[in-house]
């Protein structure tokens, strides 16, 4: 049960400009010492949004952290969100 | 003795405002905007001393390290909303008073009425508190007191929880020392799905939108609570389940049909409800 | 159905393992090693699955920034004390799994049964759980589920809140789906004072001591509820308001009177209670 | 009302090396833009536990704060303390 710690890295990196920063770095230093399985790590390292989706991570802040640091165009980014996230239902995220 | 004399209940879409100021508003944004001004006026003529606000915060503020379901904020004096929520949605920030008094009164007296109120000296107030207080109360004028409930991050309380914990701030204001007239502003969802498949630029389900105001226009919050289930808040939206602050409104009202609601779908948001309980005659139970 | 195998309440004196392993200990602290032996011997002989421990935090984690009365901790696994209550008390550290299902269990059930816990993934235990879990569970092998009380930052709940909230416990433990034999462990504190003007080498009020665990040994919750009220507690010791716990345990046993209990009194620390309700061949009511 | 932020400071300094060392390189400074009366931070900056005590600063982090910046020699401290503190009885806490 890490699904808690993945939520509070997105968290962090919305709320806090300073994780953010350290974020967009080094992801890998910034998620050093935490409790996540080789999949979550991965996942937010890569952005790799709908990865994250299927493992339970809170969809509020799931797409508030995305829309953050997303690092390409983020002209039609909502639309291909939902796309590629559709496939995966409504996984369960309570922590 | 502390008066109820209104309640209201709202939404707080952040994109409303927005909507609203645009250039060229659609019709349904149009009725919003006059359904909204007209809680308003219903507030002002309610003549309160004091706010007391029941709203969401977003994972904003409180989180899983310390989630508690229901919190009265105490600190003399608030604000909000956070930053990012400004970047995001554009927001006006809200500032106001927070009536101490009242504020500790009703802590004081929530185990007495079987509520575990969690407390906070040092706080803000999200778009979930700004957004309805920008629409009832521009002016900033009024004290408030702001009770925080956990609709995001489940478990959340069932349905029939946040009933009881309606009815039973209704009778713990009753029993205030303080002789305050006091306005209950409410702010929820109907259907909305944010950050998931389901786009959120309408209501992400008509069906229980309908349905569930059609139960609120008739007073049946036995049905309500039956059927606002975690399952089918999650299944008509994400984060539909900011729909049980509706719920406990209807507590608040010992389940009496409010006396003004209404629900109109623009085309590019969720839909927008209100509901508004009239007090200040008398309330028949 | 989980089933309830045994209550004991203890104190949590952070002082008290330091006296015990101490050269010399006076019969005042051999007494109290021997009675927490006995209450050792009784929860190893009722055989838990899981122990539930009630007790409270010293402003260490939570504070008024947002203070629950009652949390359920659900992470994986925790450990304490806090590296400043080590440092303070020349404490030995305690480490357990947490057992999650009967924690998200108790959450899911007690809006039900009209209690609203916050909850925390992310939290570890002070003293009042290290203590007690010290000499009840020195072996660290079975899986805890940690309540948290706030008994430190007024307003704290009446002593009757704490009791209906026992009691509410023990029906969410009978509809527990989990079969798990549950222990509960729980640590408060008689007369004490911290930071006052009294000295807290000796019981801080030794009327209140007798009287209270008098009742506490008859069953008689009703007059400790009436007794033991917010200004009797600070009376008697500033941080005596510890005691609600076990009013809360009290609540869990429905009112029946311990199957052992104890108080002796030191010659250079707070008195040391002890009480145990044995459960394991069924209770009667 | 600014208690609340008395007992912050307490639990700060308590808690928390950094914000220790803080508090003891520049007591005005560690306080500088928190809401606090005159008389509290003075209070603070001072280590002036019986005036904190009177203002009705939580007893149970404000000794524990005092025992950890105390400057001086500490033996007979918690002695001093209560006598000090007695004349004041007991001051509402509540924040
Ligand atoms: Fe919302
Ligand atoms: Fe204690």
């Amino acid at each position: 049960m890490t699904r808690y710690q993945v939520d509070k890295v997105l968290r962090q990196v919305i709320n806090d400009d300073t994780a953010l920063e350290a974020f967009q770095r080094d992801a890998a230093a910034f998620l050093e010492g935490r409790d996540l399985s080789d999949e979550e790590r991965k996942g937010l390292i890569d952005i790799d949004y709908p990865a994250l989706y299927k493992l339970g991570a809170h969809p509020f802040i799931l797409s508030g952290f995305t829309m953050r640091v997303w690092p390409a165009d983020r002209r039609g980014l909502q639309a291909e969100y939902q796309e590629r996230i559709a496939p995966h239902g409504y996984p369960d995220f309570e922590t | 003795m502390a008066e109820l004399v209104e309640i209201i209940g709202i939404t707080h879409n952040p994109y409303l405002p927005g909507m609203i100021a645009g250039p060229d508003p659609e019709p349904g944004i149009c009725q919003a905007e006059a359904d909204y001004a007209r809680m308003r006026q219903k507030m002002a003529d309610a003549r309160p001393d004091v706010l007391v606000v029941i709203a969401s915060d977003h994972l904003n503020q409180w989180f899983m390290d310390n989630m508690p379901p229901f919190l009265i904020g105490k600190a003399p004096r608030t604000h909000g909303p956070a930053p990012q929520e400004v970047r995001t949605f554009r927001l006006t920030p809200y500032e106001a008073d927070v009536d101490i008094e009242v504020a500790k009164g009703l802590l004081r007296e929530s185990s007495r009425f079987g509520v575990d109120f969690a407390f906070s000296d040092e706080f803000f107030i999200d778009h979930a508190f700004t957004v309805p207080l920008g629409f009832v109360r521009p002016e900033m004028d009024i004290p408030i007191v702001p009770i925080f409930t956990n609709v995001m991050a489940p478990p959340i309380p069932p349905a029939d929880r946040f009933y009881q914990v309606g009815q039973a701030i209704r009778r713990m204001i009753e029993v205030l020392p303080s002789g305050r007239r006091i306005g209950i502003l409410s702010s929820g969802h109907l259907a909305v799905e944010v950050g998931g498949p389901k786009s959120s630029s309408y209501s992400a389900d008509v069906e229980f939108d309908e349905r569930m105001m059609k139960l609120i226009a008739a007073g049946d919050a036995e049905t309500v609570v039956k059927e606002a289930t975690w399952e089918r808040m999650l299944q008509a939206g994400n984060v539909t389940p900011g729909f049980s602050n509706y719920v406990l409104l209807m507590g608040l009202a010992h389940g009496r049909a409010p006396d003004a609601v209404g629900l109109h779908f623009p085309k590019k948001t969720a839909a927008v409800p209100y509901m508004a309980w009239d007090l200040t005659q008398g309330d028949a139970r």
